[in-house]
Parts: structure tokens; C-alpha cells; sequence
């Protein structure tokens, strides 16, 4: 439930904003409860004047020994494992390995974290 | 795209107070100042102790925590002694070795701020790694307001390392209000140059004594009163 | 786009024995031991020592060089002791502070091991800085027959710091073969467990003794050697 | 001078590609005395059959702290720094601070050292 704390940090981000249309874009890495996280938001928001839509974007891995590309999808990990993700994107390191060349040096390329991107100023 | 921990960070930090314990110089005593100071600061205030050190962790050895946390309203820190709540890395990595490339430091740096409820916490004592690379960089960066509180080992090797630091600091007109020199050495090196040209760039210069079987006291801290050391009242005067 | 410098380094390193003094705690030692080691070997071979903290170098301090170097066919190291070539950024950065991010680290790696002109030296010793950052995984990445001599100051702190890197290193399947252990406290410490949990993956460990005012030795290294201590013996039959 | 290094370290990767036809991009930052190169790396490759081109790439840097960018030619250097920055692009960061925020954090986005292109295999 840090879902709480990420939202409180989108609506910090979006206050900044000063615009009335924005996307959210949300990391499959973290595993965030999307319903949870949006009913975050939507309640932080409330009386503010702007359209807000989500968008999950899917998780993609580049090795930086082999540059071999993964997903997320791809992997398997533990409940456990997943968990520790869901707080911390980089504890992945740890468990996943690059499927081609065995090394934990590689890159996230996409599906991180959470992003907002702004469509109409007021 | 908009990274919103950013704003989530300037919003969960603002109106507290920020000492960023340094020196680009490894094993001078960075996390042992940071460990005496939260001691001394806890008598105080509610004092939040961040392990920057993301790849090295010493905190929650020092501090004899392996307690992971309770997600509730964000990650709420233990209470490793009183008034003392401590963050660390190793409550997500557990013992395992964790190895990062500079951008992946700078994204844990910013999410453990940003989702971490720091409640009625209004001191942080940042704990930083050694050498000159992201997260001294990212503390420049997101965190414009904090302090820089120096710590060197009475070695020519360190004395020369954190000079240059210093220097860095002063280009970025920082607060550099005192430096710690730490004797871990028995012998205070001579042809002190280099010492010299360290020290007059700070108001205050406290020298930390070598303590014996320092290691010894992490499992009750609280003993290290007990020694007949002037440190102590020293380290309580720097709290304003 | 293909980075030039991959292929470039590969040439210039084949045939060259690698070792990386490594340990992932600061002021454990590593610049310390690769500055014995490089006194001890190179009475046997020409040894090329290439300080890789890039922002907190110290081997131009302890190797007591300021010079610049000659850019004839490459670039040409200075010879800091009778065999002995030094490789260091702060040949080009002089005394200025270098902050630099992972990204920078390795290009700085890569243009470094590029540009320099090794010559007829076949024994590398690579000092790492502390922190398990990008000049580690560089060195997996582009050094992979690398050994790793592993250093660890005889202190707790060090020893679960140590213990973690050496995890990784075994992950990977990398050489360890050596353990320094640098006494550099006075006091081993007590409850040993997680020094012999440390101990258990190397096939042999070195005990390196506290010197006394090292430091002063910088200026002539070589009455070190006059200092009745058997490390030197031991560190020669590390020699193979 | 160290351009002869540089040119062996791009005839090594020209033989790893096994193409015949390559371009040979040159960073700005570093200064690299392009006719010097190019008459080490011509000499280099004596013989084999690979056409080369070359292109020089202007250098560009983007700041990390407020994301302004700016270029090499807009940028004050002596000569000493200059050289310094022929060795080691990475240099840079001891001379020259962002025009807008003066911070020294800056990533060169373009135009840092030699890449090579692979056109056409044989
Ligand atoms: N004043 C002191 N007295 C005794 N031991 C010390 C003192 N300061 C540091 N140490 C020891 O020195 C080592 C390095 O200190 P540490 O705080 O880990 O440095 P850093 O965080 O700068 O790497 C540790 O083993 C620590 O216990
Ligand atoms: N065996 C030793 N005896 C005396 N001093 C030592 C010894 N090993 C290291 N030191 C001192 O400890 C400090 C840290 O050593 P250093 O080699 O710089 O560590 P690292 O490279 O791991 O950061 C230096 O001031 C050095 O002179
Ligand atoms: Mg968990
Ligand atoms: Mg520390
Ligand atoms: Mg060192
Ligand atoms: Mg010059
Ligand atoms: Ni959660
Ligand atoms: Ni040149
Ligand atoms: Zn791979
Ligand atoms: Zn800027």
C-alpha cells in the first residue's frame, strides 16, 4: 500500500502541472495495485479540475554485457520475490539473471516506474 | 514523461532539516559519525537515518537491524533506538549483494524518498558512500538545501581525497559547517600541509578519538556514554 | 554505432595478466596492497598499476607522482619506481575535483585502457574504489579473465561488506583466490562468525600486518623492506 | 598523438565487422587531429578492402539538473583545457558548468569519442 505514497507524489507532480488533461503511465515492473493506486489518486485529486487516464506500460530488459532485450513476462519469479519488487524496481537484480549470458548487469529499459505525461495546459 | 517522485521528494522533505554526512573517502568514519550523532541528536529530536550507501549498507549492521518494515500509509521506518528510525536498503535486499550502475542509484535514491512516510521526522542524517559519483551528485541535485557535515581520517590519503571534495563543495557554494577529523590513526601524520589547507575552509573542527572496541558497543549503544570521552558534549553542542 | 574502444581493449590487454584488487568497503587497504604488491613484483616483472577511483584516486599520492605523461604512440606511463608504471586520472584531472556519473565512469574506463600504450608490461594491477558500482561490473564486462584479489580490514563493517561482495563474485563464477585480512585496528575482532563464513571461499588468506606510519614510507618505499615483517615474503610467493 | 591508439583500437573493430563499407563518426570533444587519424587508420588498414569515410559529430551536452542543452562551440576554452579534454572528454566537468544553472553536472549527449558504422557486408 505505499500505492498511498506514489499517489501523493502524482498529485504533487500534477499540481505542478498547471494542465487539465494528463496520462499516467505505470511501470509493470512495480506490480503496483492499479485500482488501488487510481482510487489513490482520484480521491487525492478530488475537486480538481483535471481528466486523468492510465496506462500500464509493459516491462522491458536490455543486457548491458549482450545486449540481448527480455521482459518482464518472461521471468519467473517468487511471490516473495515479486514483493520485494514491488517496493524497490532495482531489487530485481538480485533475482533475474539475463536469460542469454547469465549476467545481472543489464538495464530496464521500459516499465519502471510511474510517469505522467501532460496533454492540455489551462 | 514526468518522473513524479521529483515533486513527491521536494513535497515529503520540505521543512526538514537535511545533514548530509561525507567525505569522498572511504572507511573515515562516515557511518560511524552518522551512528553517534543520531545517538547523541535522538536525546533531542526524532532523528531519521537514511543509508545512501545503497551497495555498501553499514547502518543496519551498526544499528543491529534486520527488521524489515510495515507497508502501510508508504514504508514506515523501525525504531532502532529511540527517536531513531532508520532506513536502509537492506530491508529490501536483505544479505544479498546488490550491484547498481549509476542511473539505477539514482532511481533507488529516489524512490526510497519518495515512498517512505517520514511522519513527525524533522532531522535527517543522510549517510553517503564513499567516491564522487551519483549519489553525491543526486544529493546536489534533489536535495539544494542540505547541509554537508565532513568527515576525514587523520591520513594524508584522506586528507588529499577530501580536500578535493572540499573543493567541489565550495564551487557549489554549500554549507560545509564542520569537519570531523577521526583519529583513526594512532599517530596524527606530520607535515600536516595538506591537513592545514583542508581545515581552513570550515568554521568548526571536531576531532573524533579512536574508540576501543567500537564494534563491541552495537549491541547496546547507549554504554558508549559511559566512556569517559568529551565527544559526546562536543557532538551535543552541534545540535541547534 | 559501434564503440571503437571494445575491440581496442581487447587487443591491447591479450596476453596481459589481470588482477583487481577488490573489496567493496572504503579504507579497507586496496590502494595500500596494490602499492605492496606492485614494490614486491616488480622485482620480478614490469608491472602496470591503473588506479580505476577515478574520482577519489590515491596511487599518484602514495607512488609520490605529479607528472604528466608523454602522448607519443599512445599514451606513455610514467615509471613511479623501478618497474613500476603508473596509470592515473589525476594526470589529466591534476588536483581538481572530478565528480563524475556511472556512464562517465565507463567511458573514462574504456578511453583510458584504450588510449594507454602498454608496452612490454604483462602484469596489471587494476585498484578498484569501494561501492559495487559501474567500475566493477565495467570489469566483469569488459576484463573477463580478471582475477579478484579480495581486501577486507579485520572489523565487522568490513567483514559483512566483504562477505556480500564475494557472494556476487562467486554468482559469477570469477577466480578468488586470495583473501587479504589488513589488520588495520588493533583489536581482531570477537565472534568471528561472519569472518569465517568470509574465510571459507578463498583457498588461501593473508594477514597483513598494521605498519606503523606507512604513510612516511611513501617518499622510499623501499625501506619498507628493511621493516622485519614476513608479509613481504608471503606477497612474493603470491607471485606466480 | 594518441591518435594512433585510437586508430588501432578502430582498425580492430573494422576487422571484428567484416564489411567493406564503413563510416567512421569523430566526436567533436575530443579534437582529434582528423587528418592525423585518418592517415594512421588508411595506414592500418593498407591492404584490406574496406572503404572509409569519415564524419565529424558536434558536441552536444544536456544538463541533469535543469535539462538545458548546449554545445561545444558555444563553450570558453583555453588551450590547456583544450588538451586536457583531447586526452579525457571526461575533463570537461572540471571546466565547464551549465550556461543556465552553473552546475557541472551535464551529460555530453553527442560528438564524445569514435563510433563506427557497418554499411555494407561483404
Ligand atoms: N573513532 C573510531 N574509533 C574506532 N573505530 C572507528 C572509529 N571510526 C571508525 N571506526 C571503524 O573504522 C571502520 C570504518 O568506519 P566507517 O564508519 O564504516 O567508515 P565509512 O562509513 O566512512 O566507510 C569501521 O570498522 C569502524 O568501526
Ligand atoms: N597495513 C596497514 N598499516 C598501516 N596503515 C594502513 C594499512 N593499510 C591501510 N592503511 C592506511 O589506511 C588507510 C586506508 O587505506 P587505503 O589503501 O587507502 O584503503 P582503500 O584503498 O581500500 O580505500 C590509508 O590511510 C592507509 O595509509
Ligand atoms: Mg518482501
Ligand atoms: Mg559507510
Ligand atoms: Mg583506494
Ligand atoms: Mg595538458
Ligand atoms: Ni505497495
Ligand atoms: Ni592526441
Ligand atoms: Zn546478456
Ligand atoms: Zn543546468
Amino acid at each position: 500500500m505505499h500505492e498511498f505514497s506514489l499517489a501523493r507524489a502524482a498529485k504533487e507532480t500534477i499540481l505542478s502541472l498547471n494542465c487539465n488533461r494528463i496520462i499516467v503511465y505505470i511501470g509493470q515492473i512495480q506490480q503496483i495495485d492499479i485500482d488501488l493506486f487510481k482510487n489513490a489518486l482520484l480521491s487525492e485529486l478530488n475537486g480538481m479540475d483535471v481528466n486523468v487516464s492510465f496506462q500500464e506500460v509493459k516491462a522491458k530488459f536490455k543486457c548491458n554485457v549482450c545486449a540481448n532485450e527480455f521482459y518482464y513476462d518472461e521471468i519467473d519469479l517468487s511471490e516473495e520475490e515479486k514483493e520485494d519488487i514491488h517496493f524497490l524496481p532495482e531489487s530485481i537484480h538480485i533475482f533475474v539473471k539475463c536469460p542469454k549470458c547469465f549476467s545481472n548487469d543489464f538495464k530496464i529499459v521500459e516499465g519502471r516506474g510511474v510517469f505522467i505525461e501532460k496533454c492540455e495546459t489551462k | 514523461m514526468i518522473d513524479i517522485r521529483v515533486e513527491g521528494i521536494k513535497k515529503n522533505l520540505e521543512n526538514k532539516k537535511i545533514i548530509v554526512i561525507c567525505g569522498s573517502k572511504g572507511g573515515v568514519g562516515k557511518s560511524t559519525l552518522t551512528f553517534l550523532l543520531s545517538l547523541v541528536f535522538s536525546r533531542f529530536v526524532k532523528v531519521g537515518v537514511c543509508d545512501l550507501d545503497f551497495t555498501g549498507s553499514s547502518l543496519h549492521i551498526i544499528f543491529n537491524s534486520t527488521s524489515t518494515f510495515k507497508e502501510e500509509d508508504g514504508i514506515v521506518l523501525p525504531e532502532v533506538l529511540k527517536n531513531v528510525f532508520l532506513l536502509s536498503v537492506n530491508f529490501f535486499s536483505k544479505d544479498n549483494p546488490l550491484a547498481l550502475r549509476g542511473e539505477e542509484i539514482t532511481d533507488v535514491f529516489l524512490e526510497l524518498l519518495t515512498i517512505t512516510n517520514w511522519k513527525d521526522i524533522n532531522l535527517l542524517l543522510f549517510d553517503t558512500p564513499p567516491t564522487l559519483t551519483d549519489p553525491i551528485l543526486d544529493i546536489f541535485r534533489f536535495l539544494p538545501k542540505a547541509e554537508f557535515w565532513v568527515v576525514s581520517s587523520n591520513s594524508i590519503l584522506s586528507f588529499h581525497t577530501t580536500l578535493k571534495f572540499v573543493k567541489l563543495l565550495k564551487e557549489m557554494k554549500k554549507e560545509i559547517p564542520i569537519l570531523f577529523v577521526n583519529r583513526i590513526f594512532e599517530n596524527d601524520v606530520k607535515g600536516m600541509d595538506v591537513y592545514e589547507e583542508l581545515a581552513k575552509n570550515f568554521e568548526k573542527v571536531v576531532f573524533v578519538p579512536f574508540i576501543k572496541d567500537l564494534e563491541s558497543f552495537y549491541i547496546d549503544p547507549y554504554k558508549l556514554f559511559d566512556l569517559e570521552i568529551t565527544l559526546f558534549n562536543e557532538l551535543q553542542y552541534l545540535f541547534t
